[in-house]
């Protein structure tokens, strides 16, 4: 059985390390990964834009693609290609005219039989089973796990018991030996696909996610998105302006929270691309004692 | 319901919505619920629950109203009015119709030129390499709303970084992307 | 041979001006079986009816036919008239020609071809009618109560004062209901325990009620006059008769931490426990779910202490089958709680709370002793915030009837909290305020107009906790769809309300029908408000739908008056319009092959199973379907779905419908 | 075929229609005397077997009307009516038979104006259809014929 991998744009570029700590952590645990070949942009935010068909015809290419491969999952890290991948798979499968307009532009055969996996339900799954005898570190850290929007809604993809106040994220947090708090904006929106084009809303509403974070003394935030994690890390110097104060909380992908409790090197997951450094959340680990 | 406006007698605004996404905008009994969570509703200039009351209502001239308002370019689609919403309305639907619809009359609001720039880039870099490429989105976009100096402070640093990458990753048959995005536009009637 | 009288009446004009009765008369006379036909110009008139009377007797006829009016206007009469000339009063049968011709049609030979074709129509039925003799079922003039909220209270003791013996059963240690939780009642304001009380004890002191409470209605037989129904008596491990209520059991009891099913969850109590200070009666019981003693086999304290030795840990639940003719069901209802909202916060928030723990919070008898205080910190609160239509109107995540009585609660919440803390600001979010009602709208007036209470239209999207403050993140529609921003400390959701969690059983145990919300039907939502499709069975409060106080009392005494009514003579009369199996004997030789179809469908649960049994050895020989003429309302479902013509009804049988229609086309006779 | 005169019965349920027929009497409103009303307790109780026999007998044209949906005063009885005619309905048209001679209805006891009215349009439209032979003609063979080709499609 293979498991297919969907790493999407950000992955590629911006958010390198959160494929580089996905994939170290899945080496680790002897899971292997294999990338949909030759697989396409989803679309994101532009085509569901802009073209409605489009948003629809792009991410069925891909899963065209996946299915010829004879995927039977596909792990899809970001949160927003997931959403965009999901809902085109709802899509095509609900409304038959759909899916037949969708085959036409694609000129591809798509019969839906591939499984979507977000990283929570991936995690789950693959690393969960095996983790413990891999995790060596407790991260030893107070961490707010911030979900943003495409990983909690809308529930019918995301497939979460508690949208409002999900709890998936903390459930791996705990295992890495940390320990989550109880805060209030782990499902609010960070301003997403507006890093570049109004990054002014971008700061006041990632602004409010970080304060609420400092305030309950977050150590580090967990994301598990490229767009959650650009706004949250990048836009540091704009937040800064909007907030009139610094807050230095570094911003960690899940992935790169389990793989330093399972002691993989720094430099394996990427830890060194971030604006803001993260040497403060490593510098709280500690050994796991057995 | 409106009369039709012109001539032609095209059914209006909110039948096409009705028609193409299956959003009722009679569903919507006006609690605000929408409006309340909307995390941009400080900066939005009709509110989400007012659209839903503008589409109700269908007042001489409303198309214009909708179409040519910011809010529906402000829209990020973060899905938590619909979550919530007592009568299910998918507002983040009908706010991806209205943009739509304003681009292709072209109605949009000069505020939002950007924001419709930023999308249009996306979509021009992923037809060329059938991949995003951010530093090629980046240029894009820049040529195309002129604010060159945007960021380049945070250039070099991220370049440092590795987050930059200059060399693009493409499709191996980028040919197949472009047919795609053709067969769409042609299925339109040759629309953007 | 059958002896038909046909009688053609002119009502004065009314037949007579456009049908030509004189030819309809004569043309009846011509039909076989007709040994006499008439006609008059008032048939319905004395001296018409003494016709009739005479002629029955003087030409020994078997049946009559009268051509008048419509039926459901004077069958009855003509019916008397048969029986008086010495005929089976349903060997009568009438032709309408008034309103189905004469007053519909112009005068012509059409209009005449028609009334002789209804005449000869109606002869033919007539040929087929059989005597039939009106049922007479006994009526046993005992009530029984189910549930002792308010309604059921109202109901019993209205029955109980009428003279008949009522049986109520209480599911709780104590009657009460949910009244007795409330603080104030709007729109007076005034105390909701000082009306109650009093009522509560009249019903354990009413010579004509007997009282169980801490039991529940196991199954329920039999039909309307003869019910039989089963009651469990939970085990209360306490002596009822030896206890006196001193109360130093639960006093002792070291079990102290169980949430307080009374005060919503606000408070604890013990073990051993009477649910609140006014209970009828006042006496413990033990929850033996959370007893030591019952879980872990030692403690047994309560039974050291008690001076009289009432404490008893070997009871067990025991049965009680009871005889009655009439039940009036006032199960009450329940509301959804505040972990039901994941956007309020799924309940985590402690000062979230719902309006029965704001009623505890604001009633002297409550754990604050009715000082509004916060439940995690028991600050007093300087804002609250009031969300209505929590989980009403929300077809989405609750549901989607409007639950009636949170408008008028919350406007008494806020005008409470108002009243007792003048510097405090209370804001309700609403989508309406629906306060139809004899002095509602004032007092929702009142609380806006005198105890500055703000209303914002709109709903509240999010609550979340930011030290120790509630933000309540809100709208208000009236002015441009603003956002609003409240931190309060206290927040209070009016969540719907709902069916009872066990009303799908309750009615199936009672063969009541129910909505999709659990709620209980009425047999007929504008005419027949109080009683069900089983007859005998009546309902009471909020158990048919939401209902405030006003309005569950006065359908209580409706229900009770139902309950009168039967109970007004020794047997009830009914009809004998009733479905029947054919029978031969021996018994098996019914042509019913027990295929029950006509159980399925039969919307009165009149139909039952019946085993024939072979009289020496006691084998089954047959299954057959077996009428019960108490239940049977007469609709003929049963009929039309037989699948071999084996049930009948009787005054509709198939002979008779066949005869009809063969006669109205096959002329002439 | 101008001065045909079409054979109308009407089953109807005590409660509703035929109350709403009387409503039309008292109310005087005129309409076409063809009708010739047959009184059921309910349209539950209407055994589809008659509406054969009334057209085997020489009916042009049958009415069945009973109370609106939820009205019924056994509470189920119209909703059973309909199910057994939505099935025998599409078993009479699979025979061939033109169910356009059947109207199913609902008129309530406040519906007088709305009964003649129901009365007329059935008449008209069956008078424009013209007598009903296709019981007498009907020829059994034919029909085993239908019904072989419908099963073996």
């Amino acid at each position: 059985m293979k498991l297919g991998f969907y790493p999407g744009c950000s992955l590629e570029g911006s958010s390198k390390e959160y494929s580089q700590s996905l994939l170290a952590v899945a080496e680790k645990c002897g899971v292997t990964l294999e990338e949909i070949d030759d697989w396409s942009c989803c679309g994101a935010s532009a085509a569901h834009s802009l073209n409605h068909d489009l948003s629809i015809a792009l991410p069925a290419r891909t899963l065209a693609l996946a299915e010829n491969q004879g995927m039977a999952e596909v792990v899809i890290p970001c949160a927003a290609c997931y959403g965009r991948m999901a809902a085109s798979q709802k899509a095509m499968l609900e409304d038959a005219s759909v899916l037949k307009k969708t085959q036409g532009f694609i000129d591809m055969k798509f019969l839906g039989n591939v499984k979507l996996l977000t990283v929570f339900e991936f995690l789950q799954k693959y690393i969960f089973p095996v983790a413990d005898q891999y995790i060596v570190n407790k991260l030893n850290q107070k961490t707010a796990c911030y979900y943003g929007c495409l990983l909690a809604r809308p529930k019918e993809l995301t497939k979460l018991e508690r949208p409002e106040n999900p709890m998936e994220m903390e459930a791996v947090l705990e295992k890495a030996g940390a320990t989550p708090i109880d805060w209030a904006f782990k499902t609010e929106c960070c301003g997403a696909g507006f890093s570049m084009s109004r990054t002014d809303i971008v700061a006041k509403l990632s602004g409010k996610i970080l304060e609420d974070a400092a305030d309950r003394g977050a150590e580090s935030i967990i994301v598990a998105c490229p767009m959650c994690h650009s706004n949250l890390d990048l836009r540091r110097p704009e937040i800064k302006k909007q907030l009139k104060k610094d807050i230095n909380i570094p911003v960690l992908f899940i992935t790169q929270a389990l793989g330093l409790s399972m002691g993989i090197p720094a430099k394996d997951l990427g830890l060194k691309n971030h604006l803001v450094s993260t040497g403060k959340a490593v510098s709280c680990i500690v050994k796991k004692e057995a | 319901m409106e009369k039709p406006t012109d001539k032609t007698h095209t059914p209006s605004l909110r039948k096409r919505m009705e028609l193409e996404i299956g959003v009722l905008p009679s569903h919507c009994y006006q609690c605000g619920k929408c409006t309340a969570g909307c995390p941009l509703n400080e900066d939005m200039d009709i509110m989400p629950s007012q659209i839903l009351r503008i589409l109700q209502l269908e007042l001489p001239g409303y198309e214009a109203k909708l179409l040519g308002s910011l809010s529906i370019w402000l829209c990020l689609a973060c899905d938590t009015c619909y979550s919530r919403c007592p009568q299910e309305v998918k507002l983040s639907q009908v706010m991806d119709f209205l943009r739509q619809e304003s681009v292709q009359q072209n109605k949009v609001n000069p505020k939002a030129k950007d924001i419709l720039k930023f999308h249009q880039a996306f979509l021009e870099t992923i037809e060329k390499n059938g991949k995003l490429n951010e530093v090629w989105l980046t240029l894009n976009y820049k040529l195309k709303t002129l604010n060159l100096l945007q960021d380049v402070n945070k250039a070099p640093s991220m370049f440092f970084k590795g987050k930059l990458n200059p060399i693009p990753e493409r499709v191996h048959n980028v040919k197949e992307i472009e047919k795609i995005f053709n067969k769409v536009r042609e299925n339109e009637g040759g629309t953007k | 041979m059958a002896r038909i009288g046909v009688f053609i009446c002119h009502c004065g004009e009314n037949i007579s001006a456009t049908v030509d009765v004189e030819k309809v008369a004569q043309e009846a006379a011509k039909l076989s079986g007709v040994a006499f036909a008439m006609d008059y110009k008032y048939m319905c008139s004395d001296p018409g009816q003494t016709q009739i009377i005479e002629a029955i007797k003087e030409h020994k006829l078997t049946g009559i036919v009268v051509g008048a009016c419509s039926p459901r206007m004077h069958e009855s009469t003509f019916r008397k008239a048969a029986e008086k000339g010495g005929i089976n009063p349903y060997l009568c049968e009438m032709a309408n020609l008034r309103e189905h011709v004469s007053w519909v049609h112009a005068k012509g030979d059409a209009t005449t071809a028609k009334a002789i074709d209804i005449v000869r129509m109606m002869v033919q039925k007539v040929k087929q009618d059989s005597k039939l003799f009106p049922i007479k079922v006994p009526v046993t003039k005992t009530a029984l109560v189910i549930g002792g909220g308010i309604a059921g209270i109202q109901a019993a003791l209205d029955i109980a004062n009428a003279g008949h013996k009522v049986i109520m059963v209480e599911k709780a240690p104590s009657i009460g209901g949910h009244m007795s939780q409330l603080s104030e009642t709007f729109p007076t304001l005034d105390c909701s325990q000082c009306i109650l009380t009093p009522r509560m004890v009249e019903v354990a002191q009413h010579p004509n009620i007997t009282l169980h409470t801490f039991a529940e209605v196991e199954s329920v037989s039999g039909y309307v006059g003869n019910f039989e129904v089963k009651v469990r008596m939970k085990a209360k491990s306490v002596d009822m008769k030896l206890c006196t209520g001193c109360g130093s059991c639960w006093q002792k009891c070291p079990n102290k931490k169980i949430p307080d099913e009374f005060n919503a969850g606000l408070s604890f109590r013990t073990a051993i426990y009477t649910p609140f200070p006014q209970a009828v009666p006042n006496k413990p019981v033990i929850d033996r779910a959370n007893c030591s003693w019952f879980q872990k086999g030692k403690c047994g304290v309560c039974k050291k202490v008690c001076p009289v030795g009432a404490i008893d840990y070997d009871t067990e639940d025991e049965f009680l089958d009871l005889k009655v003719g009439a039940i009036v069901t006032a199960t009450g209802f329940d509301i959804k709680h505040t972990d039901f909202f994941p956007e309020y916060g799924y309940g985590e928030f402690k000062d979230v709370i719902d309006g029965l723990q704001f009623e505890r919070l604001a009633s002297a008898s409550g754990p604050t002793n009715g000082e509004i205080r916060r439940p995690s910190d028991g600050k007093i609160p300087e804002k609250i915030v009031f969300v209505a239509c929590a989980g009403s109107r929300d077809k989405a995540k609750g549901i989607e009837y409007c639950s009636k009585i949170c408008c008028m609660y919350t406007a008494k919440h806020a005008m409470m909290y108002k009243h007792k803390n003048h510097e405090g600001e209370a804001y309700v979010f609403y989508m309406d305020v629906r306060s139809a009602g004899k002095n509602y709208d004032e007092f929702v007036r009142r609380a806006v107009e005198e105890d500055d209470v703000q209303y914002i239209r709109g709903r509240v999207s999010r609550i979340y906790e930011k030290n120790g403050k509630l933000i309540v993140k809100g709208v208000d529609t009236l002015m441009n769809a603003e956002p609003i921003e409240i931190e309060a400390d206290l927040v209070v959701l009016a969540t719907a309300v709902v069916a009872n969690q066990d009303a799908e059983s309750v009615a199936q145990k009672m063969h009541i029908s129910y909505d999709k919300h659990h709620f209980f039907a009425e047999a007929h939502p504008k005419l027949r408000p109080v009683e069900t499709n089983t007859a005998g069975i009546m309902l009471a409060g909020a158990c048919q739908t939401a209902k405030d106080i006003p309005d569950a009392v006065s359908q209580a005494s409706a229900a009770a008056s139902k309950v009168m009514g039967l109970f007004a003579s020794d047997e009830m009369t009914r009809e004998p319009v009733v479905a029947v199996v054919n029978r031969m004997i021996p018994p098996q030789f019914t042509t019913c092959t027990g295929c029950l179809l006509c159980m399925e469908v039969c919307p009165y649960h009149a139909i039952e199973r019946e085993e024939i049994l072979d009289r020496r050895t006691g084998e089954i020989l047959k299954i057959a379907a077996k009428v019960n003429a108490g239940l049977c309302q007469g609709c003929g479902t049963c009929v039309a779905f037989c699948r071999n013509k084996s049930i009948d009804l009787q005054g509709y049988t198939n002979q008779q419908m066949l005869s009809e229609v063969i006669a109205l086309l096959n002329k002439p006779f | 075929m101008s001065d045909f005169e079409p054979k109308i019965v009407a089953f109807v349920c005590n409660w509703c229609t035929y109350a709403g027929a009387d409503l039309a009497g008292t109310s005087r409103t005129k309409y076409e005397p063809n009708v010739r009303i047959v009184r059921f307790p309910c349209t539950g109780r209407i055994d589809f077997m008659l509406l054969m026999k009334a057209f085997e007998n020489g009916a042009d044209g049958v009415i069945i009307s009973g109370c609106h949906p939820n009205d019924c005063h056994y509470t189920s009885g119209n909703f059973h009516a309909r199910r057994r005619w939505i099935t025998f309905r599409s078993l009479l048209d699979f025979m061939g038979f033109d169910i356009d001679r059947i109207t199913f209805s609902w008129v309530s006891a406040a519906e007088g104006k709305k009964w003649a009215e129901l009365v007329n349009e059935v008449t008209d439209s069956i008078r424009t259809k013209g007598p009903f032979k296709e019981i007498s003609t009907l020829d059994s063979s034919k029909l085993k014929q239908l019904f072989y080709d419908e099963i073996t499609k």
